[in-house]
């Protein structure tokens, strides 16, 4: 393992640690304000990708340049979240806030498995790949090994950007304060005044949209087939039960510990590539049961 | 001689303010004592550190002689310490007589997989239990549809079933109307009496105090000011003016 | 159409671990993993010992569901709502990741074969079989039904159930959440284990995809189709749910995922009760009229 | 007495069934395909291609007489509901079924099949252990399996690119990925011991990325890359590595690759070795020509808007055998509709011809196919990479000999082997 392959492993976590940074980040959003774990997530994140691709295709084919094709990511991210995640939360989630956690949970992998036949019906099963975007921005040499620049450059940059955009978001906007009210105690907040269910539309769009986006910026990197949403949902709940309660600076952390123990696993033991993700939740809920930043909810008697 | 509870230079701090130091108390088995003192003092928080919820940063708690302070709220309470909350702790979903039988089962160790709990032989004892503290007509109510006082009563009673040496009550009477105040002590004292459990209270309410307490301390200024017979107390001018404040 | 019953029976007693687990306000989306445990302890042990007998194999699987039970509930039994709930599928995702991986032992992804034993060493051809497997879960259904329902009235069961209401005061009766919580947690493995194994004698065949995440979340569907917490309603979800299952994937190909999922959320938004929910009212619907009636 | 009064009855009329079989209405046969998952991609052009097939046969007459009608199974449900639904229909009346894609499928309807006494024709599972660890009188395979395949493979990459040193393999995790490494690193060990293995990674099924075994790669510069994989899988791997300038370092040998050209496009560039399990491609030089080939070619290609993958050709060969050996069993049964047993009497050494060449069962009641591999090559009038210096090599003398077991066959070849073999080569 000399420092080549080491240095390596370490481009290849990162770019990897982006892509599942994006994604999760969205699911801990809803899950901090909501407190549902959105099965569906993994749904919206292929649509995104199949969406992107869908667009650029369409884009490119009416003669628009090639540089569209990253617009067409926006485009489809913006659309997953208000024209699907939207009416989900409007429709669906919002008749089930007050039943008990299994039924919430239970409705998400509802839509869950009825958005994977969706996808199917609409984009059928035959693979589709698009890497336009991709491809624009060319390849980088580091020690013999050619980079994609969009991966190894261009993913991080947008995970970073999004982190803090979205602690600024958070921290520094109205809307964004009210989320983490509501975040931090919903009875509290209703106390004073937040509308509820205006904040959960609000974040649930957010999510809806963030997965989209995960999906659009991963649609130039891979071939977009039924069954990439089951895969990563079950990464991102590793993630969100291992950074804590809504907790996105953990969420951050969590998806770079990830990225980089898959990519290191590879180069070291590839048997276990499958196995580092769920190695690590269980270990650092092992040391922090309420994960790396999650605050024991004290009971008061 | 041994007390039954005693506690040796206690230090009780929330976060980096010092809400009380050098608490030192002795409890004696058959005497009830009543602990009085302004809100916020530290109160509830001292009767958590004695069952073991909260660890003090200095000092030391014994429960007949032994130290008791690194260990937790389950241990102590085998060792037969017992604990009513000024929040009832009650299993919502269970009615009041099934309540006192998962007490009764925790407290025997019942292993049995098959012999359903409400036809165990505790049965008999917990509605004569329930009888004393004359809740025999909600004996089949669920829990979180009885009124605050009965709620009260029935934590009470769970904390007795365990049949404690020591029981820690934390304002037993506050959320019972005034008019029933009297009357819920009544049934209190005679059951803790019957069960010869000896009690400490926290309580506001000076009448409860005068008429139920065989002694009294009180807890001011991050310490115990004073302690006695509540005759000698609730006159002293210094608790008067600190505690009572002017009776108009 | 009599294995269908069979596979629902042993998968209805599977999700009765589940309903238990729902009692302490619990929800595991990982208990594939005992499901999985039991069936492929049966595989090896037929592998390891081709002519085993039924009941050793059906006992053996039983056994290593339910020390693995014991192993991960030491670990999980800590945890409660989100936590526990995850934890649980990293341990039936690591089962999953080493069953597909280590293919030169477990057959990877094509699973393993489960021949058919001697029933008390007695050899049997498949008609037989197949009827001899139909009353063996039909009659571990029924005992292992009415073991948990006095399971979760016993004193035992009654304190497991008080976890979902007041931990605090569980502690301040002087026990240990978690040694009460392993008691449900081990009994909820062994049932799923019993679900394994008689699933995998009856299949024959036993694959990874018994610890994939998706068919815990499968058993949670039942369980809450059957009713949240009842033990009978575990059976008749489970014998639903396979008939609309195989019937939804012979006649609507390619979308029965679909179908099940607006099936469940038809269950979830106006049937939050289940099945046992459903008959309930029934029932008193039924006792009022004759009330009234009367 | 009524009993026995049955009984007898019910002998008397025994004999008589064997001449006049009653010729049923329909032939109805179940056919398992993967509708869901990732396999569909082989599973949907597989299930057009056997519909446009019954539409043919039953346009002239069906199989003696006998309409065909077809059944699907989605394969993609999951083994249980699978197996559960390849016994209800048998049990509403079957006559054969033609099962499955997924060699652990086959693994489960193998005896499966046995048991239900129904004829199984494994379509196009590829795993050499079914008959290699049983022998079955209900199932048949219209096609190669997984040890012909490798050899056809390993002696086309030797007889193309026969001074390579370094080779590294990328398959897919799961039970084809393994066994066909096996067999294909067996056989290389022994025709060219001298090769080195520098990488072996097993990346998980269906894995959306390969970013990470590609810059391992590019560090390990092996001369060859081999990858079994196929579907999305392939696609992602061939993208991304030609995207990252793998595909000019390295010589890809692609055993599968002729189902994803189309798809692949421009991504896969000229030079790399390309199989297609069998001799089947849609240009195929000896068949192009052929009046039923280009018909069917034209007919698919109308309903799909895509090429026929080696699917659809198994698809044929699977439907070919089965007509072939009822009208074999029909003729010598006096031109009556003959018993399954006749008919499974048929399937004995029986010679069928699907899109490809030839096929014969072998008494084992292995397929003996044909296989085809060629040179990719861009530039061509269609968007996506043909094959240039295609080669057909005969299936017999590739097929691992009845009762060996194939990897432990494919070890004892000699290095000059690989020259003895009879092939055809074309140059497009």
């Amino acid at each position: 393992m000399n420092l080549t392959l080491f240095l390596l492993a370490l481009f290849d976590g990162i770019a990897y640690a982006a892509l599942v940074f994006i994604v999760a980040v969205g699911l801990t959003l809803i899950f901090g304000v909501m407190r549902i774990l959105n099965v569906a997530h993994g749904s919206l994140y292929a649509m995104g990708a199949y969406l992107t691709a869908s667009l650029t295709t369409f884009v490119l084919a009416a003669g628009l340049p090639p540089i569209f094709a990253f617009p067409c990511m926006l485009v489809s991210a913006i659309l997953i979240g208000v024209v699907l995640g939207g009416p989900l939360e409007w429709l669906l989630l919002r008749r089930i806030y007050h039943k008990p956690e299994v039924l919430q949970l239970l409705v998400t992998f509802a839509i869950f498995m009825i958005l994977e036949d969706v996808q199917r019906l609409i984009w059928g099963t035959q693979p589709i790949f698009q890497s336009t975007a991709l491809q624009l921005m060319g390849n980088v040499r580091a020690f013999s090994v050619n980079y994609t620049v969009y991966q190894l450059i261009l993913l991080p940059i947008v995970a970073i950007t999004l982190l803090i955009g979205l602690r600024f978001f958070l921290r520094r906007t109205v809307a964004g304060k009210l989320i983490l009210a509501t975040t931090e105690d919903r009875e509290a907040a209703q106390a004073i005044g937040i509308d509820a269910d205006k904040v959960f539309l609000l974040t649930f769009i957010v999510g809806a949209g963030l997965a989209g986006l995960g999906g659009a910026l991963a649609s130039p990197t891979t071939s977009i087939l039924p069954g990439i949403g089951a895969d990563m949902i079950v990464l991102s709940f590793a993630v969100v039960a291992t950074a804590g309660l809504g907790q996105i600076e953990g969420a951050a952390l969590t998806a770079l510990l990830i990225g980089l123990g898959r990519s290191f696993a590879v180069y070291v033991w590839p048997e276990t590539q499958v196995l580092v993700p769920y190695l690590i939740m269980v270990a650092v809920l092992l040391v922090r049961p309420e994960g790396l930043f999650g605050s024991p909810a004290a009971r008061k008697i | 001689m041994t007390h039954l509870l005693e506690t040796k230079g206690l230090e009780i701090r929330f976060g980096g303010v010092v809400a009380a130091d050098n608490i030192s108390l002795q409890i004696d088995a058959g005497k009830n004592l009543a602990i009085i003192g302004p809100n916020g003092a530290g109160k509830t928080t001292f009767l958590n550190i004695c069952t073991g919820w909260l660890k003090p940063s200095k000092g030391k708690v014994y429960f007949e002689g032994r130290d008791v302070t690194p260990l937790s709220p389950r241990q102590i309470t085998r060792r037969g310490v017992a604990r009513a909350f000024q929040i009832p702790q009650l299993f919502t979903e269970h009615t009041a007589l099934e309540n006192l039988l998962i007490a009764a089962a925790a407290r025997d160790q019942l292993r049995n997989p098959i012999r359903a709990l409400k036809d165990t032989r505790q049965r008999a004892e917990m509605m004569n239990l329930l009888d004393m503290i004359n809740c025999t007509d909600v004996a089949h109510r669920q829990v979180d549809e009885l009124s605050e006082g009965q709620r009260k009563l029935i934590d009470i009673a769970v904390a007795l079933a365990l049949k404690p040496k020591l029981l820690l009550m934390d304002e037993p009477t506050s959320g019972v109307a005034s008019s029933e105040k009297f009357g819920v002590m009544e049934i209190l004292v005679r059951a803790l009496a019957e069960a010869e459990v000896t009690a400490v209270f926290v309580e506001h309410d000076m009448g409860i105090v005068e008429k139920y307490a065989d002694e009294v301390a009180v807890w001011n200024m991050g310490k115990i000011e004073m302690r006695g017979s509540p005759a000698e107390v609730l006159e002293h001018p210094d608790v008067i003016r600190d505690v009572i404040g002017e009776v108009v | 159409m009599q294995v269908l019953l069979t596979l629902a029976l042993a998968k209805g007693i599977a999700v009765m671990g589940i309903t238990v687990l729902l009692r302490s306000g619990q929800v595991s989306f990982g208990h594939a993993l005992f499901f999985a445990i039991a069936a492929y302890g049966g595989a090896f042990t037929l592998m390891l010992m081709p002519g085993a007998d039924l009941i050793v194999v059906f006992l053996l699987g039983l056994i290593a569901a339910t020390l693995s039970g014991v192993l991960v509930g030491l670990f999980v039994a800590r945890y409660r709502f989100i936590f526990f709930a995850m934890l649980n599928l990293a341990f039936s995702m690591i089962f999953w990741s080493i069953l597909e991986k280590f293919y030169h032992y477990t057959g990877g992804a094509d699973g393993m074969r489960l021949p058919r034993p001697t029933v008390l060493w007695i050899e049997m051809e498949r008609g037989t079989y197949e009827l001899f497997m139909f009353y063996l879960s039909l009659a571990m259904a029924v005992g292992l039904g009415w073991f948990s329902m006095r399971w979760l009235e016993s004193p035992t069961g009654q304190l497991f159930r008080t976890i979902k209401t007041n931990e605090t005061r569980l502690q301040y009766l002087g026990m240990s959440p978690q040694r009460v919580m392993m008691n449900g947690y081990v009994l909820s493995a062994m049932l799923c284990g019993t679900g394994g194994i008689l699933m995998g004698l009856v299949q024959g065949v036993v694959t990874p995809e018994y610890a994939y995440w998706i068919r815990s979340g499968e058993m949670v569907f039942i369980a809450v189709l059957g009713g949240a917490g009842s033990v009978p309603g575990a059976l008749v979800g489970a014998a639903i749910y396979e008939i609309v299952r195989t019937y939804a994937s012979a006649f609507a190909g390619d979308v029965w995922q679909m179908v099940l999922g607006i099936f469940l959320l038809i269950i979830i938004l106006f049937a939050p009760g289940g099945i046992a929910g459903i008959y309930n009212t029934l029932m008193d619907r039924i006792a009022g009229t004759k009330e009234r009636g009367e | 007495m009524k009993k026995l009064l049955m009984a007898t009855a019910a002998c008397a009329l025994l004999p008589l069934a064997a001449f006049a079989q009653d010729k049923p209405e329909k032939l109805q046969v179940g056919v398992t395909t993967f509708l869901t998952g990732p396999a569909s991609v082989f599973g949907v052009p597989a299930k057009d291609a056997a519909e446009i097939m019954a539409e043919d046969i039953n346009a002239n007459g069906g199989i003696q007489g006998v309409p065909l009608e077809l059944t699907f199974v989605d394969e993609g449900a999951g083994t249980e509901t699978l197996t559960t639904e390849y016994r209800r229909l048998v049990e509403n009346g079957a006559h054969a079924m033609l099962a499955a894609i997924s060699s652990g499928n086959c693994k489960t309807i193998a005896p499966l099949a046995e048991d239900l006494e129904v004829i199984n024709i494994m379509w196009d599972c590829g795993t050499q252990k079914i008959f290699e660890e049983g022998d079955y009188n209900y199932v048949f395979r219209s096609q190669a399996h997984a040890g012909t395949e490798m050899l056809a493979t390993v002696a086309y990459l030797l007889k193309t690119n026969p001074d390579f040193e370094t080779i590294a393999v990328v398959n897919q995790d799961y039970a084809w990925g393994r066994d066909s490494w096996d067999i294909f690193s067996a056989a290389l060990k022994a025709l060219k011991p001298e090769v080195e293995v520098v990488g072996e990674f097993f990346p998980k099924f269906g894995s959306p990325d390969f970013s990470t075994e590609i810059s391992r790669l590019q560090a390990l510069q092996p001369d060859v890359i081999l990858s079994t994989s196929w579907g999305g899988d392939l696609d992602t791997f061939v993208q991304q590595a030609s995207q990252r300038g793998l595909t000019n370092t390295s010589m890809f040998v692609l055993p599968l690759a002729e189902s994803s050209l189309e798809r692949l496009g421009s991504a896969l560039p000229s030079g790399h070795i390309v199989g297609a399990r069998g001799d089947h491609y849609w240009n195929h030089p000896e068949r192009r020509d052929d009046e039923d080939f280009k018909s069917f070619m034209a007919k698919f290609e109308e309903k799909t808007g895509a090429k026929a993958i080696y699917p659809v050709f198994h698809m044929s060969q699977g439907l070919a055998a089965l007509e072939a050996a009822y009208d074999k069993a029909a003729e010598a049964n006096g031109g009556n509709w003959p018993s399954e047993d006749q008919v499974i009497e048929a399937f004995e050494g029986l010679e069928f011809q699907g899109l490809g060449r030839p096929v014969s069962l072998r008494e084992d009641h292995q397929g003996i196919e044909a296989q085809l591999l060629g040179m990719s090559v861009q530039g061509g009038e269609h968007p996506f990479a043909t094959l240039e210096n295609i080669m057909i090599f005969d299936g017999a003398e590739l097929t691992t000999p009845v009762g060996e077991e194939s990897v432990a066959w494919v070890g004892t070849l000699e290095p000059g082997w690989v020259d003895s073999l009879t092939v055809e080569t074309y140059a497009k």
